[in-house]
């Protein structure tokens, strides 16, 4: 590709002959979201005639954040994050500011901030809502009920999800069995880690569960193996829609019963349309944070989603 | 020879003759145990803790079944370890035998192509890691290393960097099957780990490998095929690792390519623990079953107990130093 | 095969050259011709030639760096020569590995390497392809049956169960000793097998090796001692720089004859003149206690070397570890130059204070094979060649230069590997090590093992230069002779305590034997 | 002493100044400069495919700043396998310090104390395992695996599993500010490898540490406290660890406990490569800094190219196996 552009920071340029220049990176093109994302960027960019240039991280910031401030110090016109936290690249904003350019970001945390023109994530507390009202409409009210919070510290997004739901549940009556959320460690292992904890807590609890309110699919099917293994007959929630959990919830006999979409190709489409505007003329969008709603997926409309690991396909 | 019960048979020439050589002392013995007294002492601390559910069958099935597959991996660890070398690929390999046969099953192949090409897949990496130390000479530890990295990035190319799951019952009841209540995983873990056992015990490859491990110039200037030998012992441990690999998918009713590779850590620490039981402190299975046990009942047990999963972390650490430090004790020399 | 059906055609070359050696010196049972053998620039064989016979045994000497023990692995398989030709039985034959050597009944117990520490005494008589087997699964009865026998031939009654690693260094050696026999070996060669021996293994050795002669083994047998060689000894081959010297019968030969062509020149008398010792004590020890070692009291004066003697096992070794602080003392004191040493002191206190030990185990304790001579020699020096934590190349030059001058060590530069060096070179790197720190007591363990003749009078000249120096040498070693002849005195050790002590000038072997045996009173 | 030509040809040679025994072939030396031939293989290569990019300043810079931190890195794990040993816990211990510097700062501490307390964590991190290896006699490996375990755990309550952000400016140019256009952790990483370098190769711990890594038996009865080396040892990897986890904070600006975790796996794979460029076979510097080169090169070029990301895994593996394979050549013997 071209290597022009030391037009850094000059905003909109739609009317010079020089081709937009956008700086995209995720740091998870290793789960099958970020494939998907870096794969619809690459099209729309091209249908939108930017000159773009892709930077894929493996969540390895040190080999990620000096190759995006590079290409920065290149000269762009826009940056397009995906699926990083704001957290993990304030050296990237940091040197986005000093060059002027705005950064455009597809869920980039939980929260608004300054670091970015825009970001456009799911809307925590309506998931979290979404899943505690099922649980609550499935084991008829939450008074007394036990229910297990499995969260994922380092994620933020199912961080705050889950301080929420369990913020919730607690407000609903329900006891938070083992006193706080769970925490699993690594991704890597979220699924037999949370297999555990659940087998574990089964056992030295026997029909201590009610429910069990996971972060997310991967862990969430962990702990619904957990459940059935142990003969329990507590239901458990995930988030993501991811195709086993889908299947899982189709199959009328897992204990995982809801999980939740997010709508991550209208999202994409939001930011995406926001850097064509701001390409056009140079307005930056009005608010910086949008968190949008997201769908309950229950056995009712499970066969309508599709799952987030094969968007685009 | 029928006075002897001990393990060290030809005691007897003790009485008969002057040895120079004293014996251990008790104290001494008794020292050596220390991971073994860790392993009692973890047990009865938590059973004083939570009588009514520590020692319960469900609650001894549930360890077992947890720690089945960390011990497929720690045997096979453990054959690389005696002989004096490392696998730090194991647990990719699993996981990309997990993944291989996951991606089959996915594409309508049969349980057993699957199952079959996921077992030839652990073996062909174990034979590769094994000519790339025996044969090329490369050091265990960055061979593996290096071949863990491509293994893993291998993994993420069959799953495409996703979940694969829907598998059918024939290949999930590898994993989830139970024969009188217990599930399938544990009796092949016992399976495999009794066979390893004895081949390292009986057979004379078992037997090469330990003296290639105890000092590989003598063990090849004794006429041992030094070189077969250690190849013998990578693709052994590729194999069982492919084997652990396939359990784990079917356990998990999924394959992707990180699954389990915490299995590495935990196998290194389980061989490293049960090498302190022995005199000779080499590898061994029995130990390392003792150092699975230890992990298996630390986990289980501070989840029982309901410690944070942090805290568990920073205690999991300090329980292994306390574990080795006891059994340490006795080699201390100035 | 090819020589069974050769025949039958014109005789080619091959053996057309092979023919007249072979009916002139009849049927050898292994014939090594020419060899050479190059290593990173040594020429360690050049024209080297071995011929043995069944139903002989055959001595290979020469003196440190020879080329012998290369030798031997060239016709072993463990090397492949770069040039010469092997001939078994006639045949010629190349060796592909250790294996295939022993294949062909071709079986060497090598110099530097004998156990597994970490497995059975069992399994380390039987290891390899003698391990009792039936389709790869290993009879530990037949294992232990066998091993036994095989030990017993060497009167040594060891635990089989126990692991090598525990025994002591003899019983270590005996266990090789006996692999080596376990293998009905058609030739077997025996690389120094007594040099950490004392008199009772090597006899049980020397019964062993006649009865195999008898039996058609041949054997060759690697010996600095000489004393030995005569007695068991057919035929002999001197070695000099890699090249074949002579081959001849021992009985038409004489020591002298044969020390004078393996150094290519006469040696002079063995050990120099005594008379050295001063008045001034340099280190008294009193009640001391350790392990194996007890209530051992003795002083030493500057000049003076006292020798140790003792059974293996009698805790000379450990006494000389206590001294140097490389193993700690449960009581008693020791007080070297006037001053008493802390009880906790270990080696850094005790060179400070001026005592140095030259180790028993020279390539597990004495040098890092890996490192270079330089290295090595820096490495007892680091406080002496260094000023507030940095040290000086230039005085590290200095005392490898002076060091590697003075022991005329045979290398061919300071940044030579030492694990590429001979035995006796080894030993004079350790030596230059120690001896840079100026010691006033030099504690020297066993400091002639496995060295030649040439070099151990070189060593013994040393010894008594640094006696004469004012040194206090502390010297143990297994062999009678020269203990009585490098040493002023002689202290003599009995199961850790000191049984016997003798003034060397008129002591004889028989008067230190009883001691060695604990019988105090034949005085 | 007098001259005796026959017996000792090389010793006068020496005296002389004239070595009549040549050093090591031409070939040799290549050979044992594979693991430089390599880096130089693969500067070529990606040279060639992307000469408009590859070589330009800009990319160097990129390259530099990607790898100055596991540079840091990866000296810490030298000097620990100077001495024999392996430190597992150094990224653990990055991390850690650089939550430590995180939390504080986040606390509204000043950057001196932030600074400081980390530090102080990588000293009292690297003394502890020094304890535990060099007067416990606990093997480096599985001490500081256990510790690791306990360290990442201590990490996450530190952060409270979060990633800790917003440092002052004062905290993030330690990593992002610049000289002469240069990123400072490069300077760093330059500072921090040269003094290692002039340690290992000046000093009296220096030459302690090679002397232990040689032979710790020799070394101990060479007048040399091998205790205290060792403890020395893994104190200063604990150290250099925890000042490369302050500046891996502040170079991404947050901190949290998994952190350039990946930094563990290169940095002994640095080390091993390394070790090939010499001829002792013996962890030094210079062969670390090849080896750090050599991945930060490939993990660059890779991304330059395009190349996805799995197949990169792939690749980097079959790389550190070539490379260490083409200097092993030297060493094979049969
Ligand atoms: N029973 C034993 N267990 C462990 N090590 C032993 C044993 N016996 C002997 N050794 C080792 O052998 C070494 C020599 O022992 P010691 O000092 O008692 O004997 P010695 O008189 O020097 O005889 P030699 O060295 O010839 O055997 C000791 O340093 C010790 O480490
Ligand atoms: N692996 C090696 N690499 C380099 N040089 C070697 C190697 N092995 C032996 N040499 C050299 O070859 C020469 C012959 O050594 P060798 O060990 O055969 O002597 P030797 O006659 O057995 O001596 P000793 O009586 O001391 O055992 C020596 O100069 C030695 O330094
Ligand atoms: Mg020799
Ligand atoms: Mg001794």
């Amino acid at each position: 590709g071209g290597s022009s552009g030391t037009d850094a920071g000059s905003g909109g340029d739609g009317g010079s002959g020089k081709p937009f220049k956008v700086i995209a990176f995720t740091s998870g093109n290793q789960t099958p979201i970020g494939a998907w994302w870096v794969k619809q960027v690459q099209a729309d960019a091209k249908a939108n005639g930017w000159d773009l240039t892709m930077i894929q991280g493996d969540f390895d910031f040190q080999k990620m954040n000096p190759q995006v401030e590079s290409a920065i110090g290149q000269g762009a016109d826009a940056i397009f994050d995906g699926y990083t936290d704001v957290a993990s690249i304030s050296s990237i904003v940091t040197a986005a500011k000093d060059s002027d350019i705005p950064i455009f970001a597809v869920d980039a945390g939980t929260e608004a901030n300054d670091a970015f023109a825009l970001n456009v994530t799911s809307n925590q507390q309506g998931i979290a809502d979404q899943t505690v009202q099922e649980i609550s409409k499935q084991l008829g009210g939450l008074q007394g009920k036990n229910v297990m919070v499995i969260g994922h510290d380092p994620h933020p997004g199912i961080r705050m999800r889950a301080s929420l739901a369990e913020a919730e549940l607690k407000k609903a009556g329900a006891n938070i069995a083992g006193g706080s959320i769970q925490k699993v460690k690594s991704p890597a292992t979220g699924r037999t880690e949370a297999l555990a904890l659940v087998s574990d807590y089964l056992t030295a609890n026997p029909g201590g569960l009610d429910a069990v309110w996971v972060g997310w699919d991967d862990a969430a099917l962990g702990a619904a193996q957990g459940v059935s293994e142990s003969g329990s007959k507590a239901i458990v929630t995930g988030c993501d829609a991811s195709s086993e959990a889908i299947a899982a919830i189709q199959s009328g006999t897992s204990p995982l019963v809801a999980t939740v979409e997010q709508p991550w190709p209208s999202v994409n489409k939001t930011v995406e349309d926001a850097i064509l505007a701001y390409q056009k003329d140079g307005t930056k969008p009005s608010e910086t944070f949008d968190a949008v709603d997201t769908t309950l997926v229950t056995k009712d409309n499970a066969a309508s989603i599709t799952p987030s690991d094969k968007l685009g396909s | 020879m029928t006075a002897t019960p001990t393990r060290n048979p030809g005691i007897e020439d003790t009485s008969a003759g002057v040895l120079a050589v004293p014996r251990r002392s008790l104290g001494q013995r008794a020292l050596s145990g220390g991971t073994v007294l860790a392993l009692v002492a973890l047990v009865l601390f938590f059973f004083a803790m939570r009588p009514d559910v520590f020692l319960t069958f469900t609650n001894v099935r549930n360890i077992l079944y947890q720690v089945s597959i960390l011990a497929i991996i720690a045997v096979a660890q453990t054959v690389v370890m005696v002989v004096g070398d490392f696998d730090l690929s194991v647990a990719a390999t699993s996981s990309l035998s997990g993944s291989v046969a996951g991606a089959l099953l996915t594409a309508g192949q049969s349980v057993t192509v699957a199952v079959l090409a996921a077992v030839a897949v652990g073996l062909a990496i174990g034979l590769v890691n094994g000519l790339l130390v025996a044969y090329l000479n490369l050091s265990a530890f960055v061979a593996t290393l290096a071949s863990m990295t491509s293994i893993v990035g291998a993994a993420y190319l069959v799953t495409q960097g996703t979940t694969l799951f829907n598998f059918p019952a024939g290949f999930t009841q590898l994993g989830q099957g139970r024969l009188l209540n217990i599930p399938m995983p544990v009796y092949l873990a016992v399976l495999i780990a009794l066979v390893a056992w004895a081949v390292l015990r009986f057979t004379t490859i078992g037997r090469s490998w330990y003296a290639i491990g105890g000092n590989v110039e003598v063990a090849r200037l004794s006429g041992i095929s030094v070189r077969r030998s250690r190849l013998l012992a990578f693709t052994v441990a590729g194999l069982v690792a492919g084997i652990g690999g396939i359990l784990l998918a079917a356990r998990l009713g999924s394959s992707s390519a990180v699954q389990g590779s915490d299995n590495l850590m935990f196998s290194v620490a389980a061989v490293f623990l049960g090498m302190t039981v022995i005199r000779s402190g080499a590898a061994n299975l029995g130990g390392t079953v003792i150092g699975v046990a230890i992990i298996g009942v630390m986990s289980n047990g501070l989840n029982i107990l309901g410690v944070n999963s942090y805290v568990q972390q920073v205690v999991t650490g300090i329980i292994i130093i306390a574990a080795v430090t006891l059994s340490s004790l006795k080699t201390r020399s100035r | 095969m090819t020589l069974m059906t050769e025949p039958a055609e014109p005789a080619s070359t091959t053996t057309a050259a092979a023919a007249p050696a072979a009916a002139a010196a009849g049927p050898f049972a292994l014939e090594a011709r020419d060899v050479s053998k190059h290593f990173d620039g040594v020429h360690a064989l050049r024209g080297a030639q071995l011929a043995v016979r069944p139903g002989e045994i055959h001595a290979l000497l020469g003196e440190n760096g020879a080329g012998k023990s290369t030798l031997i692995k060239v016709v072993t398989g463990v090397y492949a020569p770069d040039g010469g030709t092997l001939v078994r039985d006639g045949e010629e034959v190349q060796f592909t590995g250790v294996r295939a050597a022993n294949r062909a009944g071709v079986v060497a117990l090598y110099q530097e390497l004998s156990i597994i520490p970490s497995i059975s005494v069992a399994e380390n008589v039987l290891l390899g392809e003698q391990m009792p087997s039936r389709g790869g699964i290993v009879s530990w009865r037949s294992m232990r049956q066998r091993a036994r026998v095989h030990l017993e031939r060497l009167n040594q009654r060891i635990p089989l169960g126990m692991l090598a690693g525990e025994l002591s260094p003899v019983q270590q050696t005996m266990v090789s000793v006996a692999r080596a026999l376990a293998t009905d070996a058609k030739v077997l060669i025996l690389d120094e097998p007594t040099a950490s021996l004392t008199d009772t293994e090597i006899r049980e050795l020397f019964v062993v090796l006649r009865s195999l002669r008898d039996e058609g083994v041949a054997i060759v047998y690697v010996s600095h001692r000489l004393e030995e060689v005569f007695e068991l000894c057919d035929r002999l081959t001197i070695m000099r720089n890699g090249s074949h010297i002579t081959t001849r019968d021992v009985s038409a030969s004489t020591i002298d004859e044969v020390i004078s062509t393996m150094v290519g020149r006469d040696p002079g008398s063995l050990y120099p003149d005594r008379g050295t010792a001063t008045e001034q004590v340099t280190i008294s020890v009193s009640d001391l206690q350790g392990r194996r070692v007890k209530d051992v009291s003795f002083s030493a004066r500057a000049g003076e070397v006292l020798g140790i003697g003792g059974l293996a096992g009698s805790g000379r070794s450990e006494l000389l570890r206590i001294l140097a602080g490389a193993q700690k003392q449960t009581s008693g004191t020791i007080t070297v130059a006037g001053t008493t040493v802390s009880m906790r002191a270990a080696v850094p206190q005790m060179l400070e204070a001026g005592v140095a030990l030259v180790p028993e185990e020279r390539r597990s304790q004495g040098v890092v094979l890996g490192a270079t001579i330089r290295d090595n020699i820096a490495l007892a020096n680091i406080p002496t060649v260094s000023s507030a934590g940095v040290v000086s190349g230039a005085r590290i030059s200095t005392i490898v230069e002076r060091g590697m001058r003075d022991l005329q060590i045979k290398a061919h530069s300071p940044r030579q590997p030492v694990g590429e060096l001979s035995g006796g070179n080894q030993q004079k790197v350790v030596l230059a090590k120690m001896l840079a720190r100026r010691p006033k007591v030099l504690l020297m363990d066993e400091p002639t093992r496995g060295i030649d003749v040439g070099t151990k009078a070189e060593i013994y000249r040393l010894i008594r230069q640094l006696a004469a120096g004012g040194t206090t040498v502390i010297a143990v070693s297994s062999e009678l002779p020269e203990l009585i002849g490098m040493s002023d005195r002689v202290l003599i050790m009995h199961e850790g305590r000191v049984s016997g002590e003798v003034d060397a000038a008129d002591a004889d072997e028989e008067v230190l034997l009883s001691y060695c045996y604990g019988k105090a009173d034949v005085r």
